[in-house]
């Protein structure tokens, strides 16, 4: 799921000068299982907040919400009234959410209240790790399963560098080299020989190298033809 | 086969090849890397211009080069794939095989985390093995990756690095045959302490008969202090440096002691080296002490450097 | 602004609460400015809680549990402890003095170490800027 | 249906229940002894099914329900369609008793547990809504004190004085001390302790001879450890100990010498073994020396190990200008009563010197851990996990076991001065719960609001008493009665979905707001 993490709250704090209604949208799907974004964090932030806002003499007034998935308008709509009627409105969504508050209410200033990190899961409780970059053309097929673009920090496609100590990345020797654990994986898995294969360099323009992406999937569009047959295009 | 290169020449007819290193300056002034080089001229066949070593922001590699070639040396250009996608680095290949330079060193690079500007975007649109097929293929098949037909090829004698002391060990001579597939002609290893550990790779290697397709150069280092001992052992991931290398440099009683056994052990290293079959040459990386290089190679019966 | 120290302690009512108690029997008092709120386990406190105290007009918060080696309901106290940090780190964050709030631990038998504990705590506290609030918060 | 008679069946099909004989054949006979339940069956097999035709053949005179009970799912078995005619299957009542078993827990307070379920269901209740806080009266009225030194025999009285028959199990003979309800089992090993609260058993060898003592509650005090911190007399020296170190500098006035011993059992007892905190003592040094607390900064020891850490911080304290001095165990450093100074004889230097010491600095918490104490005593197994998972750690120990109180096992020496207030805290609470007669077992608390839930599983991965589980819409749940209302499960929920009924959360704003002023 895609992970994040609150943002310093003097930074959100800062943002807020001047304000008045501050409205905190959080987000029920990957942030809030993510414990950076759902009801509870934004009590945090907004407890957090009215001590600044007292101490300080800011007169901050706040309204807290959470939706479903903030990604999507359907979800949004419904608290249209609390974000028409606020002058800034702090999202604890990812910047899916934010951006999608912030496009559907161009006039309403909408603040990130989280970085959003990566894609990621949970190694243990309270332990987020990335998994995938989103690259846009996925090769675990031949890494056994193990993907080396997120979890190599060269992002090598012919690995293991001459730093990978011991199984481990010389980036952070914390984490295991990705490598090191596609080796093992094909050898358990008796194959070895994909490793030995040069693999190709990766086609980035399926990656945001190309620019910003976009999924069409036709079979699910509602679209009409005019009167040729020929689909209007969207 | 048509040499471009001295260092290929000396390789090719079978004698016993030697490349140094230099540090290019962290800033733009020339004069004491035309100093250095007055110095280290005819101790060894090339040297290699580290590609802003460890991240640090450094005089280029091929700027370094052309200095270096007015004082009559032969360079090897290191190029990594930290700071450039694959157009410019198809790009400095044809810039660097215009102005003279034919040895090229592909590398993916040392990731910038370690260096003077962390914050900076890793590239590492290729790696060493990608790099290496490309070059090899504008050069052989004069095509540019996307498959696009170049005017003309670069000429070059391509090379690699290999560490015997990363993880995976079994790997280790496996990546290497990777290397050679890919194009590698010459292979520079990490700097080698633990000989037993080298000799039982190159055992592999001549296993699977890689010896006979590219020249492996042993890579030495001399250390300069037991600190700097120590700190490899510890600090620096994939260098193997055993207990008996520190116990020697232990029993040094000053600072000038310490430093003329560093230098007794890497002649020690070279001359062991020498006699392993498969090992073309040797690689000295005097880092930060690059002054001993015609020293340590008059030490180790190197000189004079033949002329071809 | 208040010339009396108030100092919310929220404390779990295994291990700590009987050390209150059995530091009362002997004839320990509180300290005046502690006012105590029972909770089941000191993990069972949330991090908005702990703020609110602050919000509310505290001038610190105290989250007194068992010991976390020996805690009445295994983590609880592990937990608390992570959450104290994490206030620390917000309070740090927006200049308050991360020390107005602190995890304390004790073992129901440590009454008298536990009310020194909070003794030592109340005078840091009351050495500390007095914390002025221009709002009150709703 | 309540007066109608109830068949009881228990399966222990493969020893699921992981049931000793003994406490199996405990749930049968208190079935049995139930009025209500006419027959309790145990039933041994590698399954049920394999016994049908045996149970339908079972001599029920007036039963018209039955209770089945076992440990797997009741899907195993079937519809229960196998039991004598008379019994309907409609009023067949099937429990699965594996969703009640807590890991580590003593069997006896398991079969408790069972027991209360089962008689639930022959009462005909549901068991989920039976399960509440429940008092269980105490099984005995005595006390045992284990222990062999005076403040156990202190301890003994202390009790035995509020007319409480009190038992004092003690390695050593003791003097015969004569007090009314007190009873002296000297010259006695302690082998095991089992039970619930109100209901230990202590068993134990005097003699040669295995018996075993009842008791509601028990105080266990560990031999060595109080230690008398004391200075001879007169001496002008003051005594910090090491523990203290820091709130002690952080008032200190500068002295003339500071001496840091490595163990304070040098001054006190010829106990052989240290294990000084060399770590923190090291540094407690260096920053007397650095701060320039004392112009003479000292270290006493036997042995100064020197390797890692340990190696680079005795360096930093040397630089720093402390003088580390070794001595031997013949000849102990020893406190000069009228000047403040210490004699020693240096072993290097093979002189006798005297050291200025002001203030003198020892650790008085290094013991090691009791490895025999635990061994003897084989603890309730809940708390017996706790010590393997988290081994020896320092600090008070209470037991996590209601009714068992502790004093001075905690791994370490105390001073005596913290020692006594806790040992007369220790006496205290146990009268305190003697008093009470009655045990409290907790009912279920925490609930979940199964529509805000995003069953992201944070819920089951914490709660200490695995009460959390995903139920078949995969949403979470909380066992009834594995619940122990703790509430770290709200805490952690990202959804908000879990509330505690005995600690809300707009109970816990409202008590916030009231003492901060917020309301008035």
């Amino acid at each position: 799921m895609i992970r994040a993490e609150r943002k310093p709250v003097s930074e959100i704090a800062r943002m807020l000068t001047g304000k008045k209604n501050v409205l905190v949208v959080g987000c029920k799907t990957c942030v809030a299982i993510g414990h950076a974004g759902g009801e509870k964090e934004v009590s945090e932030l907004i407890s957090a907040l009215k001590i600044v806002s007292a101490r300080d003499g800011h007169g901050w007034k706040f309204e807290q919400t959470v939706v479903e998935r903030q990604c999507e308008k359907e979800w949004v709509r419904p608290i249209e009234d609390k974000i028409v009627s606020a002058d800034a409105v702090v999202s604890l969504a990812c910047g899916l959410g934010a951006q999608t508050i912030a496009d559907m209410y161009p006039a309403k200033q909408v603040y990130p209240g989280v970085n959003t990190m990566f894609l990621g899961v949970p190694e243990e409780q309270g332990v987020f790790v990335e998994k995938c970059l989103a690259c846009g053309e996925c090769v675990m097929f031949e890494t056994g399963g193990i993907c080396p673009v997120a979890r190599c920090a060269k992002s090598m496609r012919n690995g293991a560098c001459g730093g990978s100590a011991d199984g481990k990345c010389e980036v952070n020797l914390d984490t295991d080299c990705a490598w090191y654990m596609i080796y093992e994986r094909l050898k358990l898995q008796g194959r070895l020989d994909l490793i030995m294969k040069i693999s190709e360099p990766k086609d980035w323009a399926k990656s945001h190298a190309g620019g910003r992406r976009k999924i069409v999937r036709k079979d699910l569009l509602i679209q009409p033809t005019d009167r040729t047959g020929t689909e209007v295009k969207k | 086969m048509t040499h471009v290169s001295n260092l290929q020449k000396i390789m090719d007819s079978g004698k016993f090849g030697v490349t140094g290193e230099i540090g290019p300056p962290r800033g733009a002034d020339p004069e004491e890397m035309i100093k250095l080089a007055k110095e280290l001229k005819g101790s060894a066949d090339a040297f290699n211009l580290t590609d802003n070593q460890t991240a640090i922001v450094r005089l280029s590699s091929i700027g370094s080069a052309v200095i270096i070639m007015k004082e009559g040396m032969e360079p090897v250009v290191q190029m990594t794939c930290r700071d450039r996608n694959r157009i410019a680095l198809q790009s400095d290949l044809l810039g660097a095989s215009a102005i003279g330079v034919r040895n090229v060193l592909c590398l993916t690079g040392d990731h910038q985390i370690f260096g003077n500007e962390k914050s900076a975007k890793g590239v590492f649109d290729l790696d060493s093995i990608s790099l290496l097929n490309t070059f090899r293929n504008m050069r052989d098949s004069k095509k540019q990756l996307s498959g696009e037909e170049l005017v003309s090829a670069p000429k070059i004698f391509l090379g690699a690095a290999e560490n015997p002391f990363g993880t995976p060990y079994e790997f280790r001579a496996l990546r290497l045959q990777k290397k050679v597939n890919a194009g590698a002609q010459f292979i520079q290893t990490q700097a080698i302490f633990d000989m037993d550990w080298f000799e039982r790779w190159m055992a592999e290697v001549r296993k699977m008969g890689i010896h006979d397709r590219v020249h492996i150069m042993g890579g030495v280092l001399p250390c300069k202090s037991l600190g700097a001992a120590r700190y490899m052992k510890n600090k620096v991931p994939g260098m193997k440096v055993p207990d008996s290398i520190i116990t020697r440099m232990k029993a040094a009683k000053d600072k000038g002691q310490e430093k003329e056994e560093g230098l007794r052990i890497c002649v020690e290293m070279i001359e062991r080296l020498k006699t392993i079959e498969g090992v073309h040459g040797v690689h000295i990386m005097a880092v930060a002490w690059e002054e001993m290089v015609p020293y340590i190679a008059k030490e180790a019966k190197l000189l004079p450097r033949p002329t071809l | 602004m208040n010339d009396k120290l108030k100092i919310v302690a929220f404390v779990c009512e295994n291990h700590a609460m009987s050390a209150i108690r059995a530091a009362s029997t002997a004839g320990e008092s509180l300290p005046e400015s502690i006012r105590i709120i029972e909770v089941p386990c000191t993990g069972r406190i949330e991090t908005p809680q702990l703020l609110d105290a602050i919000g509310d007009g505290a001038d610190a918060v105290a989250v007194i549990g068992c010991l976390e080696e020996n805690c009445y309901h295994d983590v609880g106290s592990m937990l608390a402890r992570g959450r104290v940090n994490r206030i620390k780190d917000i309070m740090k964050d927006i200049s308050l003095e991360p020390e107005r709030i602190e995890m304390i631990n004790s073992a129901s038998v440590s009454g008298a170490m536990l009310m020194m504990k909070l003794r030592q705590f109340e005078s840091r506290v009351a050495a500390m800027p007095v914390l002025v609030l221009k709002e009150a918060i709703k | 249906m309540s007066g109608n008679k109830v068949c009881m069946i228990l399966s222990d099909c493969q020893g699921c229940s992981g049931l000793c004989r003994d406490d199996l054949d405990r749930l049968t006979a208190a079935l049995k002894a139930d009025a209500k339940s006419a027959h309790a069956v145990v039933v041994k097999a590698p399954c049920i099914k394999e016994f049908r035709k045996e149970l339908r053949d079972l001599p029920i005179e007036g039963c018209d329900r039955a209770v089945v009970a076992m440990w797997c799912h009741p899907e195993q078995i079937g519809p229960v369609n196998w039991l004598p005619k008379k019994i309907s299957p409609s009023l067949v009542d099937v429990v699965d008793l594996s969703v009640y078993t807590t890991k580590g827990v003593a069997c006896a307070t398991q079969v408790e547990k069972y027991l209360r379920i089962l008689r639930a269901s022959a009462a005909g209740l549901s068991h989920a809504e039976h399960i509440k806080d429940r008092k269980i009266p105490y099984a005995s009225k005595s006390a045992i004190v284990i222990g062999s030194n005076d403040r156990a025999v202190e301890a003994a009285k202390a009790i035995a004085a509020k007319g409480i028959h009190t038992k004092l199990i003690s390695m050593m003979p003791l003097p015969s001390t004569k007090a009314d309800h007190l009873e002296v089992i000297d010259e006695s090993i302690t082998d095991g302790l089992k039970g619930i609260p109100g209901d230990f058993k202590v068993a134990y060898t005097r003699k040669g001879q295995k018996k075993e003592a009842d008791a509601a509650s028990i105080l266990l005090v560990s031999e060595r450890c109080l230690i008398k911190m004391n200075l001879p007399k007169d001496s002008k020296a003051r005594l910090v100990p090491l523990e203290q170190f820091n709130s002690y500098s952080a008032g200190g006035s500068r002295v003339n010498g500071m001496v840091f011993l490595d163990d304070i059992l040098t001054l006190t007892t010829s106990a052989d073994q240290v294990t000084p905190a060399w770590h923190t003592l090291l540094e407690a040094a260096k920053t007397a020396a650095v701060t320039k607390m004392a112009d003479y900064v000292s270290v006493l020891a036997r042995d100064v190990k020197a390797a890692g850490l340990l190696e680079m911080l005795w360096k930093e304290a040397a630089d720093a200008g402390v003088k580390f001095i070794r001595y031997d165990d013949k000849s102990r450093p020893k406190i000069n009563k009228e000047e403040t100074t210490i004699t020693v004889k240096d072993l290097v230097l093979g002189d006798t010197i005297d050291i200025p010491a002001d203030v003198i600095v020892a650790p008085v918490t290094s013991r090691p851990w009791e490895p025999v104490f635990i061994e003897r005593l084989s603890m309730p197994s809940d708390w017996d996990l706790k010590s393997r998972l988290r081994g020896p750690q320092r600090g008070t120990a209470q037991s996590p076991c209601d009714g068992i109180f502790l004093i001075g096992y905690a791994g370490f020496n105390k001073l005596l001065d913290i020692a006594e207030p806790e040992m007369d805290s220790a006496v205290s609470q146990m009268l305190a719960f003697m008093l009470k007669g009655h045990h409290i077992a907790r009912g279920a608390v925490a609930v979940i609001d199964e529509g805000k839930c995003s069953a992201c599983l944070t819920c089951v991965r914490t709660c200490p008493y695995r009460a959390a589980i995903m139920n078949e819409r995969w949403k979470a749940e909380i066992v009834a009665d594995k619940c122990a209302g703790c509430g770290n499960c709200v805490a952690v929920c990202p959804s908000v979905a879990i509330d505690l009924k005995n600690s809300t959360r707009p109970a816990i704003k409202a008590q916030v707001a009231a003492s901060t002023g917020v309301m008035q």
